[in-house]
């Protein structure tokens, strides 16, 4: 049963990046990029790690696609040009680069999927990945202030 | 039985589609979201890794919910720059800034 | 300490409209609920026309087109022909058009014999608008069905039971401008 | 002579299934809201303990028959929410009706109702226009994922110990994702209909719904601090000596505000105001479209409620009676408890509805950032602080 979900969620997943990726319509673009981070959110769950689902859903699938969809309407794009057809070569070299060279990396084998408690996650992250956690935090307030002060109106 | 392999190669997949998605969108914003698919596909090949591998240190797992920050942090950042390029070019396609082309 | 003030003052006012808003519930709609209660409207009120016909049932109007001549929208249409066996006009036509009448009782007050006459009927909601451009036979039969009827010559006028016209008691009558605008100042006390 | 005769009365008089509404009958309205109670509270016992119990009985409860099981109560809340939007809808119009001394829905059925039925099949014979402006994919889908996205919320909701789809560990994460999620609807059908006052009254709802995300998901986090759980069920538990609205009581008076802009209610209905927007992100839509629009928006007023109830008033907590703990009687009462409670907010949320004008857009704004959230996070602090002297 978890094979069939796996393939499922995969070729879903794939289809709808891809549709993000080529689509000339940026809403359909932005609907279809958070349509992939909710599948990709199930895989989460499929791992085994409900709070790294929960996380996924509630940044990547819901917070940034709204923001995408903002960014659209406020700067009046809602179209996406076609690609020059150099582009489209490079793109498609590049991706099979990628992909040639990521096979290689791809283990085999056996194992099975360790369940990942929210509990020992969190206390996880506030003994072993302290220092890093505060970086992370320091890093959105940096972003946070950076944001505000790129996109203000200035006077004048 | 799902492997590792199978996970590790729908990450290697969703790479090269965010790839070709950053290298072949004109708009700025397409780009963005192309490069949303890229770290999301990183992320899931740590956790996906931790999942089969490393189930007690939870590094996989750590490491995924970094990516998602610095990608949240990043898109924020790098919209907030298009739209100061909207103000000043008044498109965000990538041939709306040709300032810098010798 | 203005800040908590204000807060204070925010939460009283909030709190006050909530408390009118609920005491609300208990009190009993002030409206009419109309299509089972007929609205009580004042006698003179100008609602609908209508031709009045005399209590045996033989025409009012003289046919002299001064309704024809006041009306400022000119939505009143009338042929005649001279009546061969007496004097005066008989009626060929008679048309009102209600759907472009303004309801400003020109008519009525220009009638010397006081035949066009406002009624309370105001039901005239129809599917079909061709309906409401009426012919004599329509405004005879509006005429027919109200059981009170105004005009300037002759106040207000009553249908008895058995059919005959009379006058309405003075107490039914409008009494001047002064009692006109007399509920308008209780409204405003 | 005769006299002129009087002609019958050619208006046509309503009197629909022998009602008389002259007759003051109250005690016929409080039936017709019991029936609709009834039939909510049939349908909860079914989800939460009739489909289990048969599954479990026919020894269907693994592997695929889990997934059919999940599947029927899922189907059975679809009803239930239906069931919810009738109830809400009616009472809705007949209170702002009673506040507003008219009479409200009247004629249809006894004390009017039947009168949702009789809109909703009105808005299933309608015609679904689509306007030539709009993209239809995403026209088509934005009622879809707006509904979609309230309804998902009942998945964590307990209506009583142990009747909830999914007791996650993660339920106060879900909940936030999910109501982020129901501004997707309502911005995508405002971009797709190539309309004005859609395009406006969409980006109004999707920033005022982003800026209150912050406040509720801090309020989220106090509850969870305080329960030191993000399960709902264990979130109800832990207030059974004292309810959270005591110690909690300002992240409660947040969370209630927040709650009515993440609702879009009338203090805060910005992306819908109809005396500014027409009808805001949904002006273009008509027929089942619209309706499915409406359908999210009462499930929601449902659903916030009842989520206040869980978070600071004791989810199902009440005097059982010497029932056990468990049975399906205790289930029954508990659900009771909750939905009662759930009721007393629906009617205050509509209160405000009646009481209250409409804001102003730039000062929403402003009070979500410089006052809700400053006062959210001071009261995480402080339920923290609270927390740790009182251990």
């Amino acid at each position: 049963m978890s094979l069939t979900a796996f393939y499922a969620l995969a070729a879903f997943t794939l289809v709808f990046a891809l549709f993000a990726v080529t689509t000339a319509n940026m809403v359909r673009a932005a609907f279809s990029l958070a349509v992939t981070f909710f599948l990709i959110a199930g895989l989460y769950l499929l791992l085994g790690s409900p709070a790294l689902a929960a996380v996924q859903f509630m940044v990547n699938a819901s917070a940034i696609p709204i923001m995408t969809l903002f960014i659209i309407m406020m700067t009046q794009s809602r179209r996406s040009a076609a690609p020059r057809s150099w582009q489209v070569g490079v793109g498609f070299l590049a991706a099979a680069v990628a992909l040639v060279f990521f096979r290689s990396a791809v283990v085999h084998g056996e194992g099975r999927v360790a369940p990942v408690s929210p509990e020992a996650l969190g206390t996880n992250l506030l003994q072993a990945a302290l220092l890093p956690f505060e970086v992370a935090s320091v890093l959105l307030l940096l972003a946070m202030v950076g944001a505000i002060v790129l996109a203000r109106r200035r006077a004048g | 039985m799902v492997t590792l392999g199978h996970f590790l190669l729908l990450a290697g997949l969703l790479m090269a589609i965010g790839l070709y998605g950053v290298l072949t969108r004109r708009n700025l914003i397409a780009v963005l979201m192309s490069v949303e698919i890229l770290l999301n596909a990183a992320a899931l090949a740590f956790a996906s890794a931790a999942a089969f591998r490393d189930p007690h240190l939870f590094a996989g797992q750590v490491f995924a919910l970094f990516i998602i920050v610095v990608a949240a942090a990043e898109l924020s950042i790098g919209f907030a720059i298009l739209l100061n390029v909207y103000r000043t070019h008044g498109a965000v396609s990538d041939d709306a800034i040709g300032e810098m082309r010798g | 300490m203005s800040l908590l003030q204000e807060v204070w003052q925010a939460v009283k006012a909030i709190g006050t409209g909530m408390a009118t808003v609920h005491k609300r519930v208990y009190e009993d709609a002030p409206t009419e609920f109309y299509p089972y209660v007929k609205p009580d409207l004042p006698p003179v009120s100008v609602q609908s026309l209508a031709l009045v016909e005399n209590e045996d049932g033989s025409e009012r109007c003289i046919v002299c087109l001064q309704c024809e001549r006041a009306c400022p929208a000119q939505v009143i249409t009338i042929e005649r022909h001279r009546n061969p066996e007496g004097k005066g006009f008989l009626i060929d036509r008679f048309d009102i058009d209600l759907v472009n009448c303004m309801y400003c009782a020109a008519c009525v007050e220009a009638c010397p014999v006081s035949s066009i006459v406002t009624i309370q009927d105001f039901e005239m909601s129809t599917y079909d608008l061709q309906t409401l451009k009426a012919d004599i036979d329509f405004l005879h039969e509006q005429a027919r069905r109200a059981r009170q009827w105004y005009s300037p010559k002759f106040g207000v006028e009553l249908r008895t039971e058995d059919g005959r016209i009379e006058k309405a008691p003075p107490e039914m009558q409008p009494g001047g401008l002064a009692e006109l605008l007399k509920p308008a100042e209780e409204v405003d006390s | 002579m005769n006299p002129i005769p009087i002609p019958e009365d050619r208006h046509f008089r309503p009197r629909l299934l022998g009602y008389d509404p002259q007759k003051s009958r109250p005690w016929l309205e409080r039936l017709v809201y019991s029936a609709y109670v009834f039939v909510f509270w049939l349908i909860v016992i079914g989800t939460y303990a009739g489909v289990p119990a048969l599954f479990e009985a026919l020894g269907w409860n693994a592997g695929w028959g889990f997934v059919l099981m999940r599947a029927l109560q899922v189907v059975l809340l679809f009803l239930l929410s239906a069931v919810i939007a009738l109830l809400l809808i009616l009472v809705l119009r007949k209170y702002l009706g009673k506040v507003q001394e008219r009479y409200g829905p009247m004629h249809y059925g006894p004390a009017g109702g039947i009168q949702t039925v009789f809109d909703a099949l009105k808005l299933l014979a309608k015609e679904d226009f689509v306007p030539a402006a709009a993209d239809v994919l995403t026209f088509r889908l934005a009622p879809a994922v707006t509904f979609v996205a309230s309804f998902a919320m009942f998945a964590v909701v307990p209506f009583a110990s142990g009747w909830v789809l999914a007791d996650t560990n993660v339920g106060l994460i879900y909940l936030i994702a999910v109501s982020t999620l129901s501004a997707y609807g309502v911005l995508l059908g405002g971009v797709s209909s190539g309309n004005k006052w859609a395009l406006i009254g969409a980006l109004r709802a999707g920033a005022q719904m982003v800026s209150y995300e912050i406040p509720l998901a801090l309020v989220f986090l106090t509850v969870a601090v305080w329960a030191g759980s993000l399960s709902l069920g264990r979130i109800v538990d832990a207030q059974l000596g004292l309810w959270n609205v005591l110690p909690l009581a300002l992240s409660f008076v947040l969370y209630v505000i927040a709650s009515l802009a993440e609702l879009k209610h009338i203090p805060f209905d910005f992306p819908e105001a109809e005396s500014e927007l027409i009808a805001g992100y949904n002006v273009e839509y008509s027929g089942m479209s619209f309706a499915f629009f409406f359908l999210a928006e009462f499930v929601e007023l449902f659903l916030l409620p009842a989520l206040i109830v869980v978070f600071f008033f004791g989810g199902w907590h009440g005097p059982l009676f010497g029932l056990e703990p468990g049975s399906l009687a205790a289930g029954a009462l508990e659900s009771l408890y909750f939905t009662v409670k759930t009721a007393v907010w629906v009617w205050i949320f509509l209160w405000i509805r009646a009481t209250l004008p409409r804001y102003r857009d730039d000062q929403l704004m402003e009070f979500a950032w410089k006052a809700m959230i400053p006062l959210a996070l001071f009261g995480l602090v402080l339920a923290a602080y609270l927390r740790l002297i009182w251990r």
